[in-house]
């Protein structure tokens, strides 16, 4: 067994690092390993690459994990107790709530918030940037002209006007920050696309009369995805950010949902004495969304060698 | 650390939006009038059941009780040097009456249009003011009203120099808007105070007015600073930013109490905090979840935490210290009897209700702690927060399940929450009288005409007793979940003398302030 | 006179008011190979795109095999007809696909089935080994580059080639085997060359006959035994043909 | 009389992920006040050479020689602070792309400046003076004019000649230009080439000239070193470049077509491993 | 070969007249869509807020006939369309109504609060790119090394922190802890009344004046949130820096230089920067944006009379016109930033300047 492994693994490293592969799914799974070397070799990023991985886990078992319910407590009898204290390990909140509990089952909202932000802003702000910058003239003209109406907008009143139209809650919230976080993707996509354009592996692709669509879903669309992955990996981080700030001015989710953010809004008047209902779903958010900013980060690098360097 | 001639309060008074006093009608502005503005009369500080002169030296009511002559105090001066003569008070009547803004209701009540309002409240001469009311009224009642602060008295002379002209509609038939907007940020009182400066959620300064009648304040200014967290106004008070923090939380009002220098105050309020549940809708209809509701409350926990100290229990719709109050508090916890009485109900499995909730404190911590109690007896309760402005406007509107909120006696005569609480005449949707009773859609049946009744009765007792009838129906089959009734709570710094807090928010006076 | 390949008659393309070509006209019999010589920015590869619609002409007409075509607007039979290889072997391949993707492209817009034996033959032909099918471009050489980029053209089987400086990002010892390849490919399919270069020597190897260009208007266009004859018209001509001969040291 | 530059066993290598690759495996060679040209195909250590002399490879590389001396002084023993006097000073080299070598945000008369300032106390206007002398000895038309533009505003040519003028004005002993016409006209490359052959002429300096061109190496230089795979696998007079006796030398002669042959296929050049040991 | 340059430059001056015209049209094209676009946006949302703006007039226990009236008064029993036509003859003067909260003509509030923000995004600016650039330089030179770690991770912090956490943290610890700085607002209540400002930026007014120890009190209020917002463009700009400074670091032009002979020092300080700084003023302008609006938050945890909080405030009373106002404010000053950074750019750009 051990030994088939020593000699099982560097056959294997090799197989994928091989210069003259045999087979597409060698040719691709050789390009993924590359990338995961250069991330792996990134200490930070496998550290960030951890913290979602664990994020996942805890939302996926939240219900094994939690020690109390995140939504009935007990009003009169732990109110506000530190952490550690009556076998809160976080201690509790002002309506006797176990506040680790409540992060454990926040970040279920969390995670939903960002996938549901990334799948409904990142596939709009390519759609709109590739086209837009493929096509030229007066689509463009008209596509950026709006791209810039939006970017124009202050993000977080836009979303706070938005919320206030489309009445509070997570899914309004969702749709709110998603609708004001695509433009960026889409002026990201355009200007790779500008660049991509008058290549002359686009111009070959064309002189084998590839229709449009063609060349902006098959070959210039794949060549934008990375630096928006990355994009949007950095950004989840923003994303978290501007959900909290939502919840913090009352505007995410509704109560109980143990929204990190609106966890923040509501612990923040005790931060004077009792720091930790504030400062748990704080140091929460800010774990998260350091992960994800680590893990964006090392994607760059390892996505991006201009960037990394050789 | 604040200047010694200067009182410092930090104050969440983000609900200023006029300080015309004709106009105006918002608990921050009523303080802010009161201690500006002079009327004919006010609440006696030491007995609030009496009534005392303030511009007026005494008054005679007619036999009828339809007339009522004030006879003002000789000498007196507005801010601006103007004397104040009975014209004065009439003008301000008949501006209030015609402007016909939000508090011009309290007036008309009386029968007083913008057609007879020269008629019926008049000057008799330099100062004597007459004003005709047409029923026979309780006088309480309409001395009562008359301490609010829609009657206050305004220069008349400062005010037209600055009023616009306007071009008259069907709506509005006047040529001129009264110094409407001149007021809405200006100032033609005679009270201890003049208005300096207000700048919306930012400040109101107040400077003292040297033509004033009565004791001069000792401070020669105060300052209202916007403060909306009870944290930051901890913080300030405490580090001496300012002198006093009105907005405090149990938590911080405890702990502002155990720190050297610093004392608190506090006075019970007119304010009642209740859910209504809109009978609109059928399962809230049923008599039998209406009581079961009222059993789902945990009203000892929340007393001893949400409201510590900002709250007392309070289950009636009249608040203590109002004529015929009651003081009696049958719902405690209960969730056995309250499945008993949802089975009864044909819903025994629980169903599903939305509550709106205005995103403040305490309000979401109760509605929290409501959702959580609820739960215990299978009813999903879904908090829609939203701030004050869109939870009314649904409320408004009775598009709603469940509305938590608080209601503030308009004056002090149990007559203004009666009304409001049990006086619904056309529970159509088109009907006119939008008290909280229609909103909810509840017809109060009998009620109703009680209500009417019990304004024309001039024996306080009898009077009394209605009201008492009235709470104990409403408390029994009402869909009104009455909650607590508002302590306001102020810590301030102990250099302070002679700071307290009055039973109204036209009541907080200032002026009797001093520094050390 | 044999049928024109290509006819190019006066024309023009601008960029923002600047002429790149300026009514130029050519005529190029099927099976010739013709070259195109000239400095850096007269217009050379201009005049290879405005052929194959990457840039837009705005007058004169263009002839492919008898077919009209204008603007940048070409059909599918045009495509399955002319194709081109480009200068850059490092910036003429996609980045994110291998060799087979490359040359699975071409077939799969053109609906071809017979595909995996198609990418074999076209790799065989360019001297590639089918080792080199599943690699990515930055896997490759230059020269390796250039081969995979001569295979896509050639997997359509077109009849014109139009070759923008095939050879000059490449070492001395690959031009020669890139340009055999070419050679080798047109006597095989019988395929008619336009070629630009800025090495007279090369065109001389690979052409029949040259244009010479300058700012964009063709100032000669000559055979490529005048050409050796040193029977040229134009001081321009002449001058390139001293600069290739080297460096001569004017000793004073 | 000791050479200008004396070359011996220089080695570079760089640590990749696959290990270490060595670029320069052992080159030797001695230069006088002579063009020496060195030429070899793509990836064969030409430019690495040349960066190695000056001391401008990448800091992660790896640089031994038994001895790199530019006349008495040790290149690889000299302190970083002495050995950066010496390059603009007595050490220059020209690069291959004016575009891209020359900084685009500074204007081209403060960029010749600069580097007589920083080797030499001169007040502005003598630099200035002599910075203008130098586009004239480069034959700049316009000196006066094109002091003040931009690089993206000259032409390729131009910013060749402007490229040399910097890096000549010191009057360094040794000029180290690396493929210094290639990106450039062939018709323009050769004015370039006139002005660089008067200047080492006229100041007797030394110069390595690396390309990849053969035909024009030997017709310019007055040696030639062969360069394959790192090392110096041929060093001939240009004079007898027909002479060469290495088959990589001979392979690349041949395989180049020529206006007046007729030569189908051309021949070409069959690697062999054992030129690389 | 020098008719060849004189045709060059003949061309670029030539295309150079008209290009101008087009990207001055052009432009305009792009300011007039992109703020005709704001208003439409923000006169939808406006309507569609399921709040009365009438109640947002006369208060939450006005009768229910003088809501009524009002709502006339307002308009809003016309027609969507006409109400629109109204509302952008309006804008497009520079009236945005008055506010209900203030009773002032929405423009005389936001010229009286956005010195406030302008101030604090300034302050904020100045600290991140102060700090942040020469980190990021550090960053880049030192690439890889525990330097380079230690300010990615600052910077990543910068990124993932919520700011209205970290404010009221730092609000605790600052202010009610060790008292170093002021709260809440921009001036203590001592000198409100003895210090008139001028032009709104107390800074400026209380140097200009000459009143340090109102100085010192203006600068003991703004450093908390300055320095706040300070980290977090420092966050960005630093990343930024690294970014662009390792793009030009692989210059052939830094081979150059350093063939030259010209020291590491002046090779990164002034070659190198001066090139990276060309796209870092786009950075740094944007983050001056992002301030702007992002101090949002910030303004509400540290009482700061800004935009913002007159945003917040008005979102929260209803006061429609306010809001619409001060968004398309900072909606304006966003594309005036971004025109400012092109110029900007275009002078730091010597490629850009004859085009
Ligand atoms: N897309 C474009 N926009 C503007 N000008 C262009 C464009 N493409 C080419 N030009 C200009 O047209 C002229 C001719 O360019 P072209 O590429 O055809 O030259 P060339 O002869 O191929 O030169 P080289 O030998 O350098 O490849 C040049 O001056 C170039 O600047
Ligand atoms: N930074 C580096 N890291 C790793 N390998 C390098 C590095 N720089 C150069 N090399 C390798 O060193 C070898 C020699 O490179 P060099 O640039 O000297 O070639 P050259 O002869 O100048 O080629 P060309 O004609 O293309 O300029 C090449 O194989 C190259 O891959
Ligand atoms: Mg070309
Ligand atoms: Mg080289």
């Amino acid at each position: 067994m051990t030994a088939n492994d020593m000699t099982a693994k560097p056959t294997l490293r090799q197989w994928l690092l091989s210069d003259r592969p045999q087979s597409r799914r060698q040719a691709r799974l050789g390009r993924l390993y590359v990338i995961w070397r250069q991330f792996s070799a990134n200490r930070l990023a496998v550290l960030g690459l951890g913290i979602i991985i664990a994020l996942l886990l805890v939302a996926v078992f939240a219900d094994v994990l939690a020690p109390h319910s995140p939504i009935q407590g007990d009003l009169r009898g732990a109110r506000l107790l530190p952490p550690g204290s009556g076998g809160y390990l976080l201690g509790t909140d002002d309506q006797g709530r176990d506040i680790l509990s409540r992060l454990i089952h926040g970040s279920r909202l969390t995670l939903f918030v960002v996938v549901l932000v990334a799948i409904i802003a990142a596939p709009i702000g390519l759609i709109v940037g590739t086209v837009s910058g493929y096509a030229g003239g007066w689509v463009d003209g008209v596509l950026m002209r709006t791209t810039d109406i939006f970017l124009a907008f202050p993000k977080l009143v836009l979303a706070l006007a938005l919320v206030a139209a489309l009445g509070p809650g997570i899914e309004n919230a969702v749709l709110a920050i998603a609708i004001t976080s695509w433009p960026p993707y889409a002026r990201i996509a355009r200007a790779e696309t500008m660049t991509f354009r008058n290549s002359d592996y686009i111009s070959a692709v064309r002189l084998m009369g590839a229709s449009p669509m063609r060349i902006v879903f098959f070959h210039i669309m794949p060549l934008c995805i990375s630096s928006l992955i990355v994009r949007v990996t950095l950004d989840m981080a923003g994303i978290i950010l501007t959900a909290a700030g939502l919840g913090f001015l009352g505007l995410g989710a509704q109560p109980p949902l143990p929204e990190w953010g609106a966890m923040i809004a509501s612990g923040r008047r005790f931060i004077l004495d009792q720091w930790w209902v504030a400062g748990m779903p704080g140091f929460a958010i800010l774990v998260v969304s350091l992960g994800f900013n680590l893990l964006g980060d090392g994607l760059r690098d390892a996505l991006d060698p201009k960037e990394a360097g050789q | 650390v604040t200047p010694a001639d200067t009182l410092v309060e930090g104050f969440a008074f983000d609900d200023i939006i006029t300080l015309d006093p004709g106009e105006a009608f918002e608990l921050s502005t009523a303080e802010v009038t009161a201690n500006t503005y002079s009327k004919l009369v006010n609440l006696d500080m030491n007995d609030t059941s009496k009534v005392v002169g303030e511009l007026a030296d005494s008054w005679t009511i007619s036999d009828d009780g339809l007339t009522y002559t004030f006879k003002l105090k000789p000498g007196l001066k507005f801010a601006s040097g103007n004397p104040i003569t009975a014209e004065d008070v009439a003008f301000s009547f008949e501006r209030a009456v015609k402007l016909d803004k939000s508090p011009a209701f309290l007036l008309t009540q009386f029968g007083l249009t913008g057609d007879n309002i020269t008629e019926k409240a008049k000057a008799a001469d330099e100062t004597t003011f007459v004003l005709t009311v047409d029923k026979a009224y309780a006088p309480s009642f309409v001395l009562n009203v008359l301490t609010s602060t829609v009657a206050s008295v305004v220069d008349k002379k400062l005010v037209m120099e600055n009023a616009k002209p306007v071009t008259p509609t069907d709506e509005y038939k006047y040529d001129t808007d009264f110094g409407n907007e001149y007021l809405k940020t200006g100032y033609a009182g005679s009270g201890p105070f003049k208005i300096r400066e207000w700048r919306a959620n930012e400040v109101v300064v107040l400077e003292r007015n040297d033509n004033f009648f009565g004791e001069k304040p000792k401070l020669a200014r105060v300052i209202y600073r916007h403060m909306k967290e009870s944290s930051g106004q901890r913080l300030a008070l405490e580090n001496g930013d300012i002198d006093v923090a009105r907005n405090l939380e149990p938590g911080d009002l405890d702990a502002v109490t155990k720190k050297e220098g610093i004392a608190t105050t506090s006075a019970p309020k007119g304010t009642l905090y209740y859910f209504s549940l809109n009978q609109k809708n059928e399962k809230l209809a049923k008599p039998e979840v209406i009581e079961a509701f009222k059993y789902l409350v945990d009203y000892d926990a929340i007393g001893e935490t949400l409201i510590k100290g900002i709250g007392s229990i309070h289950q009636t719709f009249l608040p203590a210290g109002q004529l015929g109050a009651l003081e009696d508090k049958p719902y405690k916890l209960d969730v056995a009897k309250a499945k008993e009485l949802l089975a009864k109900a044909g819903l025994a499995d629980g169903f599903t209700v939305t509550m709106d909730v205005r995103n403040n404190q305490p309000v979401t911590g109760i509605a929290e702690n409501v959702q959580q109690t609820l739960a215990q007896a299978g009813i999903k309760l879904e908090i829609i927060p939203g701030d004050g402005k869109q939870t009314l406007t649904k409320y408004r509107a009775r598009q709603h399940d469940i509305y938590i909120g608080q209601w503030g006696s308009d004056y002090f005569d149990p007559n203004s929450n009666a009304e409001t609480f049990t006086f619904n005449p056309d529970n159509s949707d088109e009907g006119k009288n939008k008290t909280l009773a229609w909103r909810n859609a509840w017809d109060p049946k009998d009620l109703t005409v009680k209500t009417q009744a019990a304004l024309l009765e001039k024996d306080s007792a009898k009077r009394a007793a209605i009201y008492e009838d009235l709470q104990k129906q409403v408390l029994a089959t009402g869909p009104f979940v009455m909650l607590f009734q508002q302590i306001e709570v102020a810590g301030y710094s102990d250099k302070l003398k002679g700071f307290k807090l009055g039973p109204s928010f036209d009541t907080n006076f200032v002026y009797t302030v001093s520094k050390d | 006179m044999t049928a024109s390949a290509l006819s190019i008659r006066n024309m023009v393309v601008t960029f923002d008011e600047f002429r790149a070509l300026d009514t130029v006209s050519l005529e190029i019999p099927v099976g010739e190979s013709f070259g195109i010589v000239g400095e850096s920015g007269s217009g050379k590869s201009t005049l290879l795109r405005a052929v194959a619609g990457l840039n837009r002409f705005e007058s004169g007409s263009l002839e492919v095999n008898g077919r009209a075509y204008s603007g940048w607007r070409r059909d599918h039979e045009f495509y399955r007809t002319v194709q081109m290889v480009f200068q850059d072997p490092y910036g003429s391949l996609h980045p994110r696909q291998t060799v087979d993707r490359l040359l699975l492209e071409p077939l799969a817009i053109h609906g071809f089935t017979d595909t995996e034996v198609r990418i074999e033959r076209a790799l065989d032909e360019v001297g590639l080994g089918s080792g080199f099918r599943f690699r990515f471009s930055h896997q490759l050489s230059g020269g390796q580059r250039q081969r995979i980029a001569i295979a896509r053209a050639l997997i359509l089987e077109p009849k014109i080639l139009l070759l923008d400086e095939p050879t000059s990002a490449l070492d001395a010892s690959i031009q020669a085997e890139i340009l055999n390849l070419l050679e080798q490919a047109r006597r095989d399919r019988g395929l008619t060359f336009v070629m630009v270069s800025h090495d007279l020597a090369v065109i001389s190897h690979m052409c029949e006959r040259l244009a010479v260009m300058k700012s964009g208007k063709v100032v000669e266009t000559l055979s490529v035994e005048q050409l050796r004859r040193h029977d040229v018209a134009t001081d321009y001509t002449r001058k390139l043909m001293v600069a290739s001969e080297g460096f001569v040291r004017h000793e004073a | 009389m000791t050479p200008l530059l004396t070359v011996e066993n220089l080695r570079v290598s760089f640590p990749t992920r696959t290990g270490m690759v060595e670029a320069v495996r052992g080159v030797n060679f001695t230069l006088g006040r002579e063009r020496l040209g060195i030429v070899g195909e793509s990836g064969s250590g030409k430019s690495q050479t040349g960066r190695a002399i000056m001391g401008l490879t990448p800091k992660h590389a790896n640089i031994t020689a038994d001895r790199l001396a530019f006349g008495e002084a040790d290149l690889l023993k000299m302190q970083a602070s002495e050995r950066r006097r010496l390059r603009g000073k007595k050490i220059a080299m020209i690069l291959q792309d004016p575009k891209y070598s020359l900084n685009p945000v500074m204007p081209i008369g403060r960029q010749i400046m600069e580097t007589l300032k920083t080797h030499e106390k001169v007040s502005r206007s003598e630099a200035k003076a002599r910075a203008l002398a130098m586009l004239e000895a480069v034959q700049i038309r316009d000196p006066e004019r094109v002091f003040n533009l931009y690089p993206h505003e000259v032409s390729g040519g131009m910013g060749q000649r402007i490229m040399i003028a910097m890096m000549l004005v010191c009057g360094p002993e040794l000029l180290i230009a690396d493929e210094p016409t290639s990106a450039l006209d062939v018709t323009v490359q050769l004015e370039v080439l006139a002005i660089l052959d008067k200047l080492v002429v006229e100041r007797g300096m030394g110069l390595v000239f690396i390309s990849h061109d053969l035909r024009l190496v030997s017709s310019f230089c007055d040696r030639v070193l062969v360069m394959y795979a790192g090392r110096v696998v041929e060093e001939l007079a240009a004079s007898r470049l027909s002479e060469a006796q290495h088959p990589y030398t001979r392979g690349l002669l041949n395989c180049l077509p020529k206006i007046e042959g007729d030569r189908h296929p051309l021949p070409v050049l069959e690697r062999q491993a054992e030129w690389k040991l | 070969m020098a008719l060849m340059e004189t045709k060059i430059e003949a061309r670029r001056s030539g295309a150079r007249a008209s290009a101008l015209i087009f990207s001055l049209l052009r432009f305009l094209l792009t300011v007039v869509t992109t703020y005709l676009g704001l208003l439409a946006v923000t006169f939808f949302i406006g309507r569609v807020v399921p709040i009365d703006p009438a109640l947002a007039i006369v208060g939450d226990r006005a009768p229910a006939h003088v809501v009524e009236r009002v709502r006339e008064e307002l308009g809003l029993n016309l027609p969507l369309y006409e109400q629109f036509v109204i509302y952008i003859r309006q804008a497009l003067t520079g009236d945005f109504g008055t506010s209900v909260l203030t009773t002032n003509p929405v423009m005389t509030d936001i010229r009286r609060v956005f010195p406030a923000t302008i101030e604090l995004a300034t302050v904020g600016t100045l600290i991140g790119a102060f700090f942040g650039v020469p980190l990021g330089v550090l960053a880049a030179v030192k690439r890889g090394s525990f330097a380079d770690q230690i300010v990615r991770i600052i910077g990543l912090i910068g990124y993932s922190v919520p700011i209205f956490w970290l404010g009221l943290l730092a609000l605790v610890l600052f202010y009610a802890k060790l008292k170093w700085v002021a709260y809440p607002g921009r001036v203590d209540i001592v000198y409100e009344y003895s210090f008139t400002p001028v032009t709104g930026f107390f800074l400026l007014d209380s140097a200009m004046q000459r009143q340090w120890d109102v100085f010192r009190d203006v600068f003991r209020h703004i450093i908390l949130p300055g320095a706040l917002l300070g980290y977090f463009s420092l966050a960005y700009i630093s990343r930024m820096t690294r970014s662009f400074m390792l793009n030009e670091l692989s210059q052939e032009y830094i081979v150059a230089a350093r063939a030259k002979g010209l020291s590491e020092t002046r090779i990164i300080w002034f070659h190198a920067l001066r090139n990276a700084a060309v796209p870092l003023i786009t950075v740094i302008a944007l983050s001056y944006a992002g301030l702007l609006e992002g101090s949002v938050l910030t303004e509400t945890i540290f009482s700061w009379p800004g935009l913002g909080l007159y945003i917040t405030n008005s979102l929260q009373n209803a006061d429609m016109n306010a809001v619409l106002g001060g968004t398309i404010i900072i909606g304006s000053v966003f594309i005036a930033i971004n025109i400012l950074s092109d110029v900007l750019y275009r002078i730091l750009d010597p490629r850009t300047r004859s085009r």
